[in-house]
C-alpha cells in the first residue's frame, strides 16, 4: 500500500447521513488532507466516538477504531503512547467531546499529547434524534428541552486554550476548502491539537445560513496565533460576527519524549523476550 | 524451655512511626538466616497518627498465615500495649519504652530506655522502630549482624541514616542483652536455607505482568492496588516501561485498551470503586477483541467500604459487570507465586484468546509479604499475531471467522493491512452490521474461545490438597489460614482451591470434589459467592459456611475451631 | 371468504418517512373502534434513509404480540416491497405507489398513485403515509372518520397540516374504494369495546414512576430509554417535575442520589453502557441507603453493539453490579401495565427499604405499543420518613439498628435533626468506622432488610399462565411471544413468569414448577441467564433452551415450532 | 437547635489529620463563616469528596453528605434542585475535583447552580499516600513520578472562569481570617462559587513556606472582579507572586430558576399524593 489516492481512501460503505448533512464536507476535507499530507494508509489511526460523527471510520480506508462514548481521548493517548510512529486522529461530537468526554478534554491538552481531536460540533445529540448538548444555544428547543435549553453553554475552545492546548482551531463545514487545510495544520502540528468544526445538523439543528452569515476568518485578519490572549479574545467573539481559522498555535515538547527510556524501540514495536527479573531481587532481599 | 524458630511477632504503633518498614526489615532478618517470614498488617486510611501493626509469623517450617498467638509484641506506643496486651501468650514478651509504660505489673514487659537512646543520639521519635527491633533480636538470640545488614541495605544511599540506625539498633541489641534474659522463643539461622525474596502479592502480579511482557501500565491510585503502580512506576526505566496516571479509571482502561491494540502489552490495577467506573471499557475490550489485562484488589465495599481492609466481596461482580455476554478471564491467585503465575498466564492467555482477562485479589493477599523462592522463569508467548508483515493476498479481516473463533491479530502500522476495530457489533473487516446471520455468526465466533478457554480453565483452575472426605471450598487469599489450619489434618481433610472462576472449572471441580461427605465453604464475604457458583454449576449447596465480613482476613484458629464444630467434636 | 378484524399489517419505508408516525395513527384508528392493537417496530441506528418498518397486529380477541405473517403491507418505498414481500400471505395485499413499482407481476399488489395525489396537493414526499393509510382503510373497508379523528389529534395546533393530511388521507381511500375491492382481511368498529391507550414500555415506566411520586428525573440519552426523557420533559410543566439532562450518566444517577437524600422520589434511566458508568453510585445508593431507581433498558451488547435492537443479556450484569453485597430490588416486567405496576413498586420499596430499585427492561418492551385499559391507580405510599419534625429525645441517628433493618429516615432541614450519610463504612450516626463488631452490625442491618423484601419478591415476583406439566419458563418481555405461542395450548403448556429476580422469589418458583414434567427456557440472549438462576437457587437445569440473540424479539411462530419440536411432534 | 455556636458545631470525633496539615485552618475558617452567616443548622449541607480533605464531614455538625470520589458536584447539585432552601457547600480535593471530578466542573459553572465548591488544593493525592494530581508543577518527585511529574499542571481557575462561573476565588491554608471571608462571601454568593485553597500538606508535599512568600491579596490591589479578562490575567499569575483573594464575581440567573414550574414547593418538601394520570391519556388514545 504505502501513499494513497483518494479511490484507495474509499472504504465502498453507502454513506447513511441525512443528506445535505455537515458531515460531508467534513469527511471530504479529511481525505483530501490525508492524501496532500503524503502519509502511508497504515500509519493513520482515526478514532471515532459514537455519534453521527463515528461513521467517519466506516468511510475512511485506513486502521480505525469506533470506540465508546466520549472516550476518543484517552484511546488515542494510549495508542499514540505505544506507538509515536502513527498518526492519531481523533473524531468527535460536541455531546461526545463536550458532554460526557469532557474530563479527558483538559487533561490531553495540559499533557500534549501530540494526537488531533477533530469535533463535529453540530451543537446536538445527532444520532439519538435531537437532544441539547453543552453547545447548544440557551433557550433553543430540543428534544430534551422542549421548553428551551435552561443551560448556558460552554465554549470548548477557551476550555482548550485554558487547559494548555497548543493548537486550537474552528472550522466551518460550509467550506471544504478552508477546513482541509485547517486538518493539514492540524494534523502537521506536533503536539495536542483541537479543531472545532460548526457542522450544521440538517435534520436537529440546521444552522449552515446561520453561520453563513457570520462567519471570518481569522487569517484574513492581523490576527498572531502565537498570542495568548489575542487567542482568548477572539475565541470569545460569537454574535454578529464568528471567526474561523487556527486561534492558537505553539509549539511545546509533547508528551512522549517524557518516555524517552522507553521508546527504543516504543512498546508496541517491542519484540517480546525472556524478561530478567533476577535484578530487581536485591529489592525484596 | 526455648521454643527455637517458630515465633510469632508484632510491631504496633502510630501511622507514621515506621511501623511497616520494621516489619519488613525484621522479616528480612529472619528471612536472611534461612527462617520462613510470613508477614500481614492492619491500618485505617488514616496517614500520621492512626493505630496500625504488623504481624511476623517465623519458622523453619512452612508457614501459611499468621496466627493469633502473639509471641512478641513491640508497642512502639501506650495504645498497642493497651489494645493488643491480651493477644501476647504468657510466655511471650513486650517490648516497650521503659519510660513509656510505667507501673503497669505485667512479667511480660520488657523495657527498653528508647527515648533515652534517642535522645543520646540526637535521633528522631520515628526511629525508636530501630531501638526496638535491636532489643528483640537481643531477646530473640538472633544474629545482630543480619539485622545490620538489612538495614544497611534498606537505606542505602542515605549514608547517614545507615549509620544512626545501626547504631541506635545496636543500643537496643545491647540493652536487651543485658538488662533481659531467659526469654523462652529464640530464632536461629538455618545455614542451609535457599536465596529467598521477601515479597507481597501486589509485588508479585507486577512481576507476573512484566514476565510476561508488559510495557505500558495505566492506573489511577486506588488503595490496596496503588503499590503496584508505586512499584512499576519505580523500575520504568530499567524496564523501558510506560507508566502513566491519567485523570481517572476511565482514562486509564481506555489508554490501556488503545496501548494494546496498537500493540503493547498493557495493564491496569484499581479495586472495586475504580473498576466500577472501568466496566463499560472492558465490555469495549471485549466486543474489540483488544486484549487486556485488569487487576482488581478488593476491599470491603459496598462503595468506599473500608479503603484498608480486605474481602472477597467482587467475584460476582467481575464475573458478570459490563453489558451483553462475552468470554473472560477471571483468575484468583491464593500467594505470591499464584499471583505471579495467574498474571503472567493472563496476560499471556488474553492475547492469545484476545479477551479481557481479571486477575482478582484482595487486600489480603496484595499486602501480605511471604518469604519465597525465586519465581520460576516465564515467557512472553506470542500467537495468531501479525507485526511487520501481512503476506495474503486476501485482504486483512480483523474478525476472521475462524473454527477456534481466534481471529489473526494484525497491529496497525503493519504493511499492507488495515486494522478497523469496532465496539458495535461488525463484521469480519470491522464494519458496523446489524444483519442478524452477521450478528450470530459473531456472537458465537466471540463465543467458540470458551471452548479452547475452559480447557485451559479445566487444567489449572482447581487444586486440591489433602485427600480427606471433608472438603473445604475456597478462593483467593484464604488459601494461606486454610493450609495453616489444616497442616496437621491432610489425611481427614481435603482443601479445594478455585483459581479460575471464568470460565468455570465444572469438570475440575467435580472431580476435586469427588467423594466428598461434607463441603464446608471458606470466603471472605457475607453471602458466600464461590458457594453461589457452585450452586449454579455444580447444584452443590456447601453442607456448612463460614463467611467473615468485618475486614479482616481469616485467622487459622478460627477456622479450626469452627471444623472442630462442625465434624461435631 | 372474509377474514375480519385479524388482521397484521405492516408498514415499511425509509427513516425519516414518517414510519412510527403512521404505525401510531393507523394503530389509534383501530384501538378508537374497540379492536385490540399491538406495534413494534424495528429500525437501524441511522437518522434518515435507513429502511425501517412497523408491524401492527389487530383483532377482537386478546393479543399478545406481532406474528410473522403479513396481511397487508404498506410499501413506501421500492426495497421495502423487496424485502418484505415474502412474508405477505398470498391472499394478502401490498400497497404501493403505482408510479413506483411497475410491472412486477404480483396479484397481491394494490397500487395506489400516491406522487400524483402528493403532486395535486403540492403536498410534501413524507406525506405519502398518509394517502396510504386512507388506502388501506379502504382497502380494509374500515371507517375512514376514525382514521380522520386521529389525524386531527396528531397534528392538533398545526390546523394547515390536519386539513391537508386529512384531504390525503381521504385521496387514498376514495381511490382504493374505488378501483380495489374485495380484498379479504377486513376491520370492523366494535361498539362495546371500553376506552383505551395505545401506550409503549416506555410510556408505562415513565407513567409508573410518576404514580409513585416521582418528581425529579435526571437522564443522559441513551437509545431505546431516551423516550422517556423526551416524555418526562414534555410533561415537566404540568406535573411539576424536574427533568435535567446532564453531562454523562454518572452525574445522572449522582444528581438523583442528591435529590433522594434531599427528599425527592427520584429516578435515571439507561441502557447497558450508561449503566455501566452508574455502577459505583449504584454501591455508593446501597451504602448511604438513599433510595433511587435506574431503568435499563437492554439493546444487544457487549459494548456499543446494536444500540436500536433488542436483547435480555443484562440481567446477571445489573443482578452483580457494584463492588460489595447489598440487598437491591431487580423488577423485570413483561408489558406495559407490568411495567407500570413494577416501576411504581419499584419507586415505593425502594423508599420503604431503602435500597436501590432497577427497572429493566428491553427495547422490544420499551418501543412496542400496546392497547390497554386505563392504568390502574396507584399511590405513592410513605413509610419511616420523618419530614418537618423530628420528635425523639434522643439524637437522630440515620442509620440506628432495627429489627427490620430499616432505619427511620428523615430529610435534610427537618427541624432537630442531622442527617448525616457516607459512602464509607459507617456506624449509627453516620460516623466512619473501622471497628469490626460495628462494621458487622452494619452489613447485618442492610442485609436484614432482605428478611421483608424476599416476603415482597415471593408474593409477587412469579406468574403462571395455563396448567400443564411442560413448562415454559422466561422473564421479560418474551411474555408475549410466548403467550402468543401458547394461547390454545394452556391445558399442556404452562408459561411462568419471572417479575423478580432479585431477591430471587425460590419459593414462589418451587411452587410455579411444581409437578413440571420437563421445563423449557425461553430467553433473548446467548447464555440463558436466567437459567443460570434456576440452576443457582433451584438447582434445575433446563431440558432445553431456546435462546435467541440476533437482535430481534421472539415471533411466536418460532417458539411453537420449537416447541413442536421439543415435544416430539 | 437553629443558628448555632462553635460548640454546636462540635461532632466530638477525633480529628486525624497530620499535625500541621493544611486542613486545619479550612475546618476553623468554615465553622467560624458558618457562625458569622448565622444560618439553621439544619439547613447546611456538607458534601465531601474521598481524600483527606473528605475528612470534614466527620468534624462539622451539619448535615453531610460524605460521597464518593470525584462527585460532590453532580451530587450537589441534585440536592441544590431538590430543595433549594439548603445552603449546600462541597469540599473537594485536587484529586477529586480536578482529576477524577474534573468532568462535573465546567458544567456546574456554566449552569450556575447554587452551590458552593471548596477545593482543598494540596497538590497532590494525599489520602492515597502521595500521587501527583493535575495540579501537581512539572518536574516533582512523588510516589507515582519518582522521576519527576511529565505534565504540565492545569490552572484550576482558568478553567473555571473559561466555564462561565460566576465567582471564583483563591484562599491560602496559611491565613485562616482572609479564608473565613473568602468562604463567607463564596456562601454570600448567589450562583456557582468555587474556593481554590492552597492547602499545604506537610507530610507529602510541604508548600507552607513556598506560598507564604509569594502570597498577595488582590483586595491590596485595585484588581476589579467584575473584570474577566483582569480576572483571568491575574488567574494566570504563578511564580514569584501568587495572588489570593476574589478573582471574579458577577451575578447571573442561578439554575433553580429555570425550574419555576416545579418549585412550589419545591421537590424535596412537596406531599406525596395521588398523581393524576387521566390528562395525559389523550396523549396515547
Ligand atoms: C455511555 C453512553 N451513553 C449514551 C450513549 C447514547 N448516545 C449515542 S450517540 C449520543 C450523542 C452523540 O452526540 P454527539 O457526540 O454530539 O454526536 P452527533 O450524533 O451529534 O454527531 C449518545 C448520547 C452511548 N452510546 N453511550
Ligand atoms: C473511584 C475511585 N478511585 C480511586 C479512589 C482512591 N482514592 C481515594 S482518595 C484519592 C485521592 C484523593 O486526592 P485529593 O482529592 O487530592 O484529596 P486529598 O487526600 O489530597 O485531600 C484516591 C485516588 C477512590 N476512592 N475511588
Ligand atoms: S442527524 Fe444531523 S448530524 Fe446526524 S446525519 Fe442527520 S444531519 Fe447529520
Ligand atoms: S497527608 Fe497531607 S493532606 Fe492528608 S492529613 Fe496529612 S498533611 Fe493533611
Ligand atoms: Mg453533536
Ligand atoms: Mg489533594
Amino acid at each position: 500500500m504505502g501513499k494513497f489516492s483518494l479511490r484507495d481512501l474509499e472504504t465502498g460503505r453507502k454513506i447513511v447521513w441525512c443528506p445535505g448533512c455537515g458531515n460531508f464536507p467534513i469527511l471530504a476535507a479529511l481525505k483530501r488532507a490525508l492524501i496532500e499530507l503524503n502519509l502511508r494508509r497504515e500509519d493513520v489511526v482515526l478514532i471515532t466516538g459514537i455519534g453521527c460523527h463515528g461513521r467517519m471510520s466506516e468511510y475512511v480506508n485506513v486502521n480505525t477504531f469506533h470506540t465508546i462514548h466520549g472516550r476518543v481521548l484517552p484511546l488515542a493517548t494510549g495508542i499514540k503512547l505505544a506507538n509515536p510512529n502513527l498518526v492519531v486522529i481523533g473524531h468527535s461530537g460536541d455531546g461526545d467531546a463536550y458532554a460526557i468526554g469532557l474530563g479527558h478534554l483538559p487533561h490531553a491538552a495540559r499533557r500534549n499529547i501530540d494526537v488531533k481531536l477533530i469535533v463535529h460540533n453540530n451543537m446536538v445529540f445527532g444520532l439519538t434524534t435531537g437532544q441539547v448538548t453543552p453547545t447548544t444555544p440557551k433557550g433553543v428547543k430540543t428534544r430534551s428541552t422542549p421548553y428551551g435549553n435552561p443551560e448556558n453553554p460552554l465554549n470548548p475552545l477557551i476550555i482548550a486554550l485554558a487547559s494548555g492546548a497548543t493548537f486550537v482551531a474552528r472550522g466551518f463545514s460550509g467550506d471544504v476548502m478552508h477546513l482541509k487545510e485547517l486538518i493539514k495544520e492540524a494534523i502537521k502540528h506536533r503536539g495536542f491539537a483541537m479543531l472545532d468544526i460548526l457542522q450544521p445538523c440538517v435534520t436537529f439543528y440546521n444552522t449552515y445560513q446561520y453561520f453563513r452569515e457570520r462567519i471570518y476568518k481569522l487569517e484574513e485578519t492581523n490576527h498572531n496565533p502565537k498570542d495568548y490572549w489575542e487567542a482568548m479574545k477572539r475565541a470569545m467573539e460569537w454574535g454578529n460576527k464568528i471567526p474561523i481559522g487556527i486561534f492558537y498555535r505553539v509549539e511545546k515538547p509533547v508528551f512522549y519524549e517524557e518516555f524517552k527510556h522507553a521508546m527504543n524501540p516504543p512498546p508496541a514495536l517491542r519484540k517480546l523476550s525472556k524478561v530478567d527479573l533476577t535484578k530487581l531481587y536485591t529489592m525484596f532481599m | 524451655m526455648e521454643i527455637t524458630n517458630d515465633l510469632s511477632l508484632m510491631i504496633g504503633g502510630k501511622a507514621g512511626a515506621g511501623i511497616f518498614a520494621s516489619g519488613i526489615i525484621f522479616a528480612k532478618t529472619c528471612m536472611r538466616g534461612g527462617l520462613n517470614v510470613f508477614a500481614t498488617n492492619e491500618y485505617p486510611s488514616i496517614i500520621r497518627g492512626g493505630h496500625q501493626w504488623v504481624l511476623i509469623r517465623v519458622s523453619d517450617k512452612p508457614i501459611y498465615s499468621q496466627i493469633r498467638r502473639v509471641d512478641l509484641l513491640i508497642a512502639l506506643d501506650k495504645l498497642t500495649y493497651e489494645i493488643h496486651r491480651d493477644e501476647v501468650s504468657d510466655s511471650g514478651g513486650i517490648i516497650v519504652d521503659s519510660t513509656l509504660i510505667i507501673g503497669e505489673d505485667d512479667s511480660r514487659l520488657y523495657g527498653i530506655p528508647i527515648s533515652e537512646i534517642l535522645k543520646k543520639y540526637e535521633a528522631k521519635p520515628v526511629m525508636a522502630n530501630m531501638v526496638a527491633l535491636g532489643a528483640a533480636i537481643g531477646l530473640l538470640d538472633y544474629d545482630i549482624d543480619v539485622l545490620k545488614g538489612v538495614i544497611r541495605d534498606h537505606f542505602k544511599g542515605r549514608e547517614g541514616l545507615v549509620e544512626l540506625n545501626i547504631k541506635l539498633a545496636e543500643e537496643g541489641y545491647e540493652y536487651s542483652k543485658k538488662h533481659h534474659s531467659g526469654f523462652v522463643f529464640r530464632l536461629k539461622s538455618l545455614k542451609e536455607g535457599s536465596q529467598k525474596i521477601l515479597v507481597s502479592g501486589n509485588d508479585a502480579t507486577a512481576m507476573g505482568a512484566l514476565a510476561a511482557g508488559l510495557t505500558f501500565y495505566a492506573a489511577y491510585p486506588m488503595t490496596p492496588a496503588t503499590p503496584i503502580l508505586h512499584f512499576l512506576s519505580r523500575i520504568q526505566k530499567e524496564y523501558g516501561l510506560i507508566v502513566i496516571q491519567p485523570e481517572n479509571e476511565i482514562a486509564a482502561i481506555n489508554m490501556v485498551i488503545g496501548a494494546a491494540y496498537a500493540g503493547a502489552r498493557a495493564m491496569t490495577a484499581t479495586s472495586g470503586g475504580g473498576f466500577s467506573l472501568m466496566v463499560e471499557a472492558l465490555g469495549q475490550a471485549a466486543m474489540t477483541e483488544v486484549p487486556i489485562v485488569v487487576v482488581v484488589v478488593q476491599r470491603p465495599g459496598p462503595s468506599t467500604g473500608m479503603p484498608t481492609f480486605t474481602s472477597q466481596g467482587d467475584l460476582r461482580f467481575v464475573l458478570h459487570a459490563s453489558q451483553g455476554e462475552f468470554p473472560r478471564i477471571v483468575v484468583a491467585p491464593g500467594d505470591p507465586l499464584e499471583a505471579y503465575m495467574l498474571t503472567a498466564d493472563a496476560m499471556n492467555l488474553a492475547w492469545k484468546y484476545q479477551v479481557p482477562a481479571i486477575v482478582l485479589t484482595d487486600k489480603y493477599l496484595a499486602e501480605s509479604l511471604w518469604s519465597i523462592d525465586f519465581f520460576p522463569g516465564i515467557e512472553p508467548i506470542e500467537e495468531n499475531i501479525i507485526r511487520e508483515k501481512y503476506s495474503s493476498s486476501e485482504p486483512y479481516a480483523r474478525y476472521k471467522l475462524t473454527d477456534s473463533g481466534i481471529s489473526p491479530l494484525a497491529l496497525p502500522g503493519t504493511n499492507g493491512v488495515i486494522v478497523r476495530v469496532n465496539s458495535s457489533e461488525h463484521d469480519e473487516f470491522g464494519f458496523g452490521t446489524i444483519d442478524p446471520g452477521k450478528v450470530v455468526e459473531m456472537v458465537n465466533k466471540r463465543f467458540r474461545k470458551l471452548s479452547m478457554l475452559s480447557d485451559e480453565a479445566e487444567r489449572k483452575g482447581v487444586k486440591a490438597y489433602g485427600n480427606g472426605n471433608i472438603v473445604i471450598v475456597s478462593w483467593g487469599s484464604t488459601k494461606g489460614p486454610i493450609l495453616e489450619a489444616t497442616k496437621d489434618f491432610r489425611d481427614s481433610i481435603r482443601f479445594v482451591q478455585f483459581l479460575w472462576l471464568s470460565p468455570f472449572p465444572r469438570k475440575g471441580a467435580s472431580k476435586a470434589l469427588d467423594g466428598a461427605e461434607k463441603i464446608l465453604l471458606v470466603e471472605n464475604n457475607k453471602t458466600g459467592l464461590l458457594g453461589s457458583l457452585l450452586n449454579e454449576y455444580l447444584h452443590i449447596n456447601p453442607d456448612l459456611s463460614l463467611l467473615k465480613y468485618d475486614g479482616r482476613p481469616f485467622y487459622p484458629e478460627e477456622i479450626r475451631g469452627w471444623l472442630k464444630k462442625c465434624l461435631g467434636e
